[in-house]
């Protein structure tokens, strides 16, 4: 059993904490994606877990071994750098032959085990090639191949994608979820794109500011968030939010919106405030002159309308038809209260 | 004890490392700085035994004319040999230009540099040399009397200062050719829309991106300024009596030369170049300090 | 991009500078043309005061007459003793100097870099008394690897700033890519750090092969002798002999500054990298 | 099994390098057991090598000057005792004229081989063309100086760029002003420079210098020769060792002069300058046996007769005969026939320290005479500290 | 009148002609946009209008006056540019007012004009700054500020907002947009952008190679594209194209889609290949098995089923609900024939 376990995790850098007692479990082959705000601690936490940088409180146990103190080497993980990380000065064969030939193994066991990555990630043909012989995809393959070689228990991947343009994005995700199926073995991925967020993780952590803010399976997050902060995070176009008072029993007063709502959550005590969260496809629009038109953005398949309401609050309404409005115009909006989320005004929780 | 190796490799790895290096750097260079301040408190020839003297040597050298010669050639050569920074930037800015045979044209503009100063003393020996040197012949030309330059206390300085330029220039020329290489073209374009040309584009412009070259052609000149020897030693020695003399002649000449063997008179010349050097030392540490820090 | 390229200019504009740039040239390396004329003159023009004119013959004789008469052919055998011992481990303790320097983070890092560097900028003339008393006492005065091993330790300094700083932009990714894969540190060091360093290594090599073979205040310092004198300090006792022969004293000036340049024009792309990067960065 | 004796020297130029190694083989030949190997430096590097080889890497035998330069060595005990070789080879007789100058504290520890004459060189070609008269006086000499002058010719030439060269013509004008013994006051340091009598010195040099060539801060001596050579200048103050130069750039016999300084205070007895040079052992040496052999070969008659025949210079030892060149005779007969006294030479007389700072004093006032007592306030407070 | 037009330009480096004889127009106080995959000459085209590349055929005229061969300075454009191009030595002030002292402007003028700009941009606070003092999207202002100040006649983008991050975009997208309205000058804008093309445009440009495929208004683009590369560059994700045979008159068989298909535009000759066209959101699932499930990507709000059709062609649907199916499954698709295109198999021409 080769699952990651993260309990009560501290880094300081000097005076400044990064990582504020992280605690997390990723399971035996499952597939684990860090997200969040740039700077949160997100390559911190995994570097931690690689070894790379050392870990100032709380421990780290891959399977059954406390690794919070070991060596890189001994942790029996692989990592995938950003920039590739490959050796310049070696072939495709060598680069992904280089570990195990450092640690001593037999010359016919590097060259099974590099042969048979290299059919994985289908780099037969440019074995022989220096790095720079190679395109981004083809390169970031074989960093892959490097970590695949030495058959490690855990893969850690720190934004593997992000020096490809789009297109070979998408093709290496696919690869990616591929290789997860085939060999089964647990990642832990970093990234700040929201697709490949969505599409690639079993179980996504959404960090901020060295704290988890949650954990959950991608549609749980979308579906469910736990607070405002995830609310706002996952999913694009962000969500809406405006301010809303309790008004009475099971209903609030947003002025942003339509002002009296009745919702189903459990709600604090009347006077206070809450926030009111929508996504931008549960609005539409509605008689009325509440909402001022402030931009339109038609993107052919998809529009997307910002309004400004009285309160100055904005909102985003996505919609499949290109509306008939001018900038200026004013116009009202509607939604049915079942989309709707709310969340404490101060500790931005979401409320059930 | 692998074991012991083993958690600690990366701790112990770096002073393994450096060991090596670090142990000739004390040795040769270091504790050296260290004994040449302790001999310049002493009077010793060299052979016999040397007699702790206090600062009788610094004493001594507050009323030594020869030391304020060279002080004052010193200060000559400083504030001349800056000339190879604006010189040095004038010619990179003529050669950066893509033209056929650019390439070997920058490369032989750049060749002083890889001479020899001895070898360029001879040269400018030979072009100042009286009756038949070039240089000679071109004044005699010019104003109806040769002058020898390198037997005129007048100019004799200068006549080594414009020797010593020669390589220097070539020098600074290949750091701001480098610059101006890695100059933004974005900001050049955008100056040029903003309507700056020829040289508001270089002095608001250019010249701040150039400023890292700039500092080091600074450096690396403040260095060769102080430190000629070279030049002085193989055009003039020193002379004529002792007019072309900077400190770190002079303190060869104490230290090691025919007449001298004062071990602790040099030293102390030695140590009042080291203090005038350390100032511009500091600020360079000072500046690599920050950069580092910053990162 | 600065200044304005001359291909945006006009037609005689272009050809102007295309004129300007070889006389700016030939002005710009007269004393050392003057002195490769000289050094084919033969003996007779110079007693005639034919200075400046073509030579009435070329005279290579007065190289032969150099290496026939002067120890010449020594002097630079022994600057080759002196340069290319001083090269390997000036280049080789700066390697390691510089490794650890660039990838591992201890207290005293930076005041071990600055010490190197400041050391490197300081006026030799401060080591001058110490170091040829050293260099007594370990009785290697007056031999090449006396004058070597000083060399190497004075030019690891300079080395260190240079090979820190390269090492330092590398991708320290590759360290830690390498780490996570179980490889010794001192195989790090081996296999990957010392081939990616191969430009620098280049570059310096010849970098610090002109500083040896130009240095004349050690040369001075450290040796006296014919047998064991490099080139520099030969040139300069021999201009000692070679007075009024103008002929020789060229003829054994271009041969003393011949190695470097040759040097120069060989490896000219990793001397300027070197120059630049060394120092620029 | 052949026994090695290295022999450091500073003999480069071709004649004496030649005379020395004709001498090592005569050694050789007679000492079938010895190898000498002389290892041959470069004349101006030798006087600050020597310092370090002797400490660090001491040959059995090599040359240096005796007398004042001799003192700092021998008090830092450098070199061997050789008061033996004199004693067993009887030359305490032999090279009595020199003995004072390589003894101190009672010994011996030199064996000087060489000395030579100072004095005027001419070209005879040039004053006949100006239909001058070899001069005895000072006056005469200056009178010449006018016709030269308007002929475009150089009166007085050197090359100073070296410094020594006219450190020759200042001890001729002191001893010529005022004598032998106030030159061994000066330059041991009992007359203060700023004395009259330096200035009187002065005062006679300021004469000639108005007819001095006149770059001749920036050439060395050999420079000068082909002045002499091709009647651009009359009159050279050297050594005889220049005699070889200026043969070699075509002088004869017929057209090269030599005539002793001319007189300027008569009342002074005439001394002359004629520095020695000597062979020693250092402290050091692995092969004292064999050195103290060459030591006493080097100061046999015989040998000092063809070595000093081959140097063109004269031999110390008593019995050795004086080569028949005209310019040595006339040199022997100088300095056999000399009443005030023989110098060694400014810089071999006064400590090395001292020497630097008076010869750059010389040359500035040859340049700069209107800062004659600028310089000599810097030689005084030279003297008061070198000599304390 | 100050509008920008390009007659018959040609671009050529030494033998290498990048520009093939480019007209165009744009209209006083009009936002065109310039697209095209990358190197097709969008920036070659822009920097010739601001001078800073030779022109080396045809005429370029700004308002009335013919600036082909006039100085950069003198065309009384502005520039912003992809990587800011500020000044590290000047603070922002300077920064912004560096054009107006080149021109010899009195002070007070320089002073009034960057208070001004500062103010439409909201940098007054950071005046005094240098550049690296700023945040990336700080910086692009103060380059706009710099442009504004000059108070040129045309303005040009060069890919301004791609080195910001995602969330900045979409702000500085609003800021840009805000400005074209308040000064309302000319503007050209590159961009490989698909979203800003189409929000900010009034007129895009498609570039291909050097030539210009479609000028038109974003949504005349979309919905009404000239030929098969510009039906495939705008629209995100891009629109599904399958090889057909016309089978009679106004009839197709699309293999790769439902088979036999009656359509609606002029059709070439019996047996000929065509090329048929449909947007994601215009393909739906249907009974059937002719398609495979290659992947799922459920993003929250939208989900993209990419399906592969016995044929090999890929196909990818737009849906708003997460479709239950797992990779691997067989399905059906449908369509509207309405929503068809189609295009020429070899001049890729559009079939009207
Ligand atoms: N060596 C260090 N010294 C001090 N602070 C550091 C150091 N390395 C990182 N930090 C800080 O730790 C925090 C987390 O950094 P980290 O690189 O883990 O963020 P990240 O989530 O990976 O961000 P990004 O998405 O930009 O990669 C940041 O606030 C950063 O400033
Ligand atoms: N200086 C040059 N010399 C030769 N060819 C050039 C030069 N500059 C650009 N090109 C070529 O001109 C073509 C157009 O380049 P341009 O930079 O305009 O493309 P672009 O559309 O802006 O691309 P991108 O989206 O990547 O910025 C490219 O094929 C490029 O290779
Ligand atoms: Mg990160
Ligand atoms: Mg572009």
């Amino acid at each position: 059993m080769t699952g990651v376990t993260l309990a009560r995790v501290v880094k300081k850098y000097g005076d400044a904490q990064v990582i504020h007692g992280v605690d997390l479990h990723v399971g035996d082959g499952e597939f684990c994606v860090f997200v969040g705000p740039s700077g949160c601690g997100k390559s911190t936490l995994l570097r931690m877990v690689a070894g790379l940088e050392d870990t100032s409180g709380g421990s780290i146990r891959i399977g059954n071994r406390d690794v919070t103190h070991a060596d890189p080497a001994e942790r029996g993980v692989a990592m995938v750098f950003q920039t590739y990380a490959l050796y310049p000065h070696m072939t495709v064969a060598e680069n992904m032959g280089f570990g195990l030939k450092m640690t001593g193994h037999p010359k016919p066991e590097i060259d099974r085990k590099v042969a048979e990555a290299s059919r994985i990630l289908k780099l037969d043909d440019y074995l022989t090639r220096k790095p720079k012989a190679l395109s981004g995809g083809q390169r970031q393959r074989v960093a892959i191949g490097r970590a695949i070689v030495r058959g490690p228990e855990v893969f850690l991947f720190d934004e593997p994608l992000s020096n490809l343009d789009a297109e070979l994005r998408v093709e290496m995700r696919v690869e990616i979820a591929r290789l997860h199926r085939e060999i089964g073995a647990t990642m832990i991925y970093v990234t700040h794109d929201q697709v490949e967020a969505m599409t690639l993780a079993d179980k996504i952590v959404v960090l901020r500011a060295g704290r988890v803010e949650q954990v959950g399976a991608p549609l749980d997050l979308y579906d469910d968030p736990d607070n405002k902060f995830v609310a706002g995070f996952i999913g694009s176009p962000a969500m809406n939010f405006v301010a809303a008072t309790v008004d009475g029993p099971g209903t609030v007063t947003a002025p942003g919106l339509t002002g009296h709502t009745p919702v189903s959550m459990r709600l604090p005590a009347l006077g206070d405030v809450v926030i009111l969260g929508l996504r931008p496809q549960h609005l539409m629009l509605a008689e009325g002159a509440t909402h001022r038109v402030e931009m339109k953005e038609a993107l052919g398949g998809v529009s997307y309308l910002h309004l400004s309401a009285q309160t100055g609050e904005k909102l985003v309404i996505e919609s499949r038809e290109v509306p008939r409005l001018q900038l200026g115009d004013r116009v009202g909006v509607s939604f049915d209260p079942a989309h709707l989320m709310a969340f404490d005004a101060k500790s931005e929780l979401r409320l059930r | 004890m692998s074991a012991y190796w083993k958690t600690n490799q990366r701790r112990l790895a770096p002073w393994l490392f450096l060991a090596p290096g670090l142990f000739m750097f004390m040795l040769y260079v270091i504790i050296p700085i260290f004994q040449s301040v302790f001999v310049s408190f002493q009077d010793w020839d060299g052979l016999g035994e040397a007699r702790w003297i206090g600062v009788d040597n610094y004493v001594e050298l507050m009323d030594d004319d020869a030391f304020y010669t060279s002080l004052k050639n010193n200060v000559i050569w400083l504030a001349l040999y800056m000339l190879a920074v604006p010189a040095g930037l004038l010619i990179a800015i003529f050669l950066n230009q893509t033209i056929a045979g650019m390439r070997l044209y920058k490369s032989l503009f750049f060749f002083p540099f890889v001479i020899s100063q001895v070898v360029v003393g001879l040269m400018f020996s030979w072009f100042y040399a009286p009756n038949f040197g070039l240089f000679y012949n071109l004044l005699e030309w010019l104003t109806g009397t040769g002058t020898a330059v390198l037997a005129d206390d007048r100019f004799v300085t200068y006549g080594i200062i414009v020797a010593g330029l020669w390589p220097q220039i070539a020098y600074v020329m290949i750091l701001y050719l480098t610059g101006l290489n890695n100059v933004a073209p974005d900001q050049v374009e955008a100056a040029r829309l903003d309507g700056a040309k020829g040289w508001r584009m270089l002095w608001y412009v250019i010249l701040p991106q150039l400023r890292p070259a700039t500092f080091i052609a600074v450096v690396v000149t403040v260095i060769g300024a102080l430190r000629s020897f070279d030049l002085v030693s193989i055009m003039t020695n020193g002379g004529p009596y002792g007019t072309s003399r900077v400190l770190s002649f002079y303190m060869y000449e104490q230290a090691l030369s025919e007449y001298g063997y004062r071990m602790g008179y040099g030293a102390a010349i030695a140590v009042v170049l080291f203090a005038i050097m350390m100032i511009f030392i500091s600020g360079f540490i000072w500046k690599m300090w920050r950069d580092e820090t910053e990162r | 991009m600065f200044p304005r390229p001359i291909t945006q200019l006009s037609a005689p504009s272009q050809t102007l500078y295309k004129i300007a740039v070889p006389v700016a040239l030939f002005l710009w390396l007269l004393p050392l043309l003057g002195v490769a004329l000289t050094s084919v003159r033969p003996a007779s023009d110079l007693a005639q005061g034919n200075y400046f004119g073509l030579p009435s013959a070329l005279a290579f004789e007065n190289y032969a007459t150099v290496f026939r008469n002067t120890p010449m052919l020594q002097y630079m055998l022994n600057s080759f003793w002196v340069t290319i011992p001083t090269v390997i481990g000036a280049i080789t303790l700066s390697c390691m100097t510089g490794f650890a320097l660039a990838i591992y983070r201890f207290p005293s890092n930076l005041i071990v870099f600055f010490m190197f560097v400041a050391g490197n900028f300081v006026p030799f003339q401060i080591l001058m008394v110490p170091v040829r008393d050293l260099t007594l006492s370990l009785g290697m005065y007056n031999t090449w690897y006396g004058l070597a091993l000083f060399h190497i330790a004075f030019q690891t300094g300079f080395c260190t700033l240079f090979m820190r700083n390269f090492i330092k932009a590398l991708p320290f990714e590759l360290i830690e890519a390498a780490r996570v894969e179980g490889v010794a540190e001192w195989r790090i060091f081996w296999f990957i750090v010392i081939p990616l360093m191969r430009p620098a290594i280049a570059a310096l090599s010849v970098l610090v092969f002109t500083f040896i073979w130009n240095d004349f205040f050690w040369a001075t310092v450290l040796t006296n002798s014919a047998a064991t004198q490099p080139v520099t300090a030969g040139l300069s006792s021999l201009n000692g002999q070679w007075i009024a022969q103008w002929h020789l004293v060229s003829a054994g000036s271009i041969l003393a500054a011949l190695p470097p340049v040759v040097m120069f024009f060989m490896m000219q792309k990793h001397f300027i990298a070197g120059l630049t990067l060394g120092a620029v960065k | 099994q052949q026994r090695v004796l290295t022999f450091t020297t500073d003999n480069n130029d071709p004649a004496p390098k030649a005379a020395w190694e004709q001498l090592v083989a005569d050694f050789e030949a007679e000492n079938p057991d010895v190898d000498v190997q002389m290892n041959i430096m470069d004349r101006e590097a030798y006087k600050t090598a020597i310092r370090n080889f002797l400490t660090s890497d001491p040959p059995d035998v090599a040359n240096w000057y005796p007398a004042n330069r001799m003192q700092p060595f021998v008090d830092a005990g450098l070199f061997l005792d050789i008061s033996d070789v004199y004693a067993d080879n009887d030359l305490n007789t032999q090279l009595a004229s020199t003995l004072p100058i390589v003894t101190q504290d009672d010994k011996q520890w030199m064996v000087p081989y060489t000395y030579y004459q100072w004095g005027m060189y001419f070209n005879r070609t040039a004053y006949e063309q100006v239909d001058a008269a070899v001069p005895a006086t000072w006056e005469e000499f200056l009178a010449n100086c006018e016709k030269f002058k308007a002929a475009g010719i150089d009166c007085l030439t050197t090359g100073s760029s070296q410094l020594w060269p006219i450190a020759g013509i200042f001890d001729y004008l002191n001893l010529r002003t005022n004598g032998y013994e106030f030159h061994k006051a000066l330059t041991n340091g009992e007359v203060p420079w700023t004395d009259d009598r330096v200035r009187a010195t002065f005062a006679e040099w300021a004469k000639v210098l108005p007819y001095t060539t006149a770059n001749h801060a920036a050439i060395d001596w050999q420079d000068a020769v082909p002045l002499i050579v091709q009647g651009k200048a009359a009159n050279y103050v050297m050594g005889n060792f220049a005699v070889a130069a200026f043969k070699e750039g075509g002088m004869t016999d017929e057209t090269l002069g030599f005539l002793p300084f001319p007189t300027i205070n008569p009342d002074v007895p005439r001394a002359e300058e004629a520095p020695t040079d000597a062979v020693f052992i250092p402290a050091g040496a692995k092969n004292v046996d064999d050195a103290k052999k060459f030591m006493a070969f080097v100061a046999r008659a015989d040998v000092q007769t063809k070595l000093n025949t081959a140097l063109g210079q004269l031999p110390v030892n008593a019995g050795a005969t004086v080569g028949d060149d005209p310019f040595l005779q006339a040199g022997f007969e100088m300095l056999s026939t000399t009443p005030g006294g023989i110098a060694q030479f400014f810089d071999r007389d006064a400590p090395a320290e001292m020497a630097k700072v008076g010869m750059e004093g010389f040359q500035e006032f040859m340049v700069r005479p209107e800062n004659l007592d600028a310089i000599l306030d810097r030689l005084e407070k030279a003297r008061a500290r070198i000599y304390k």
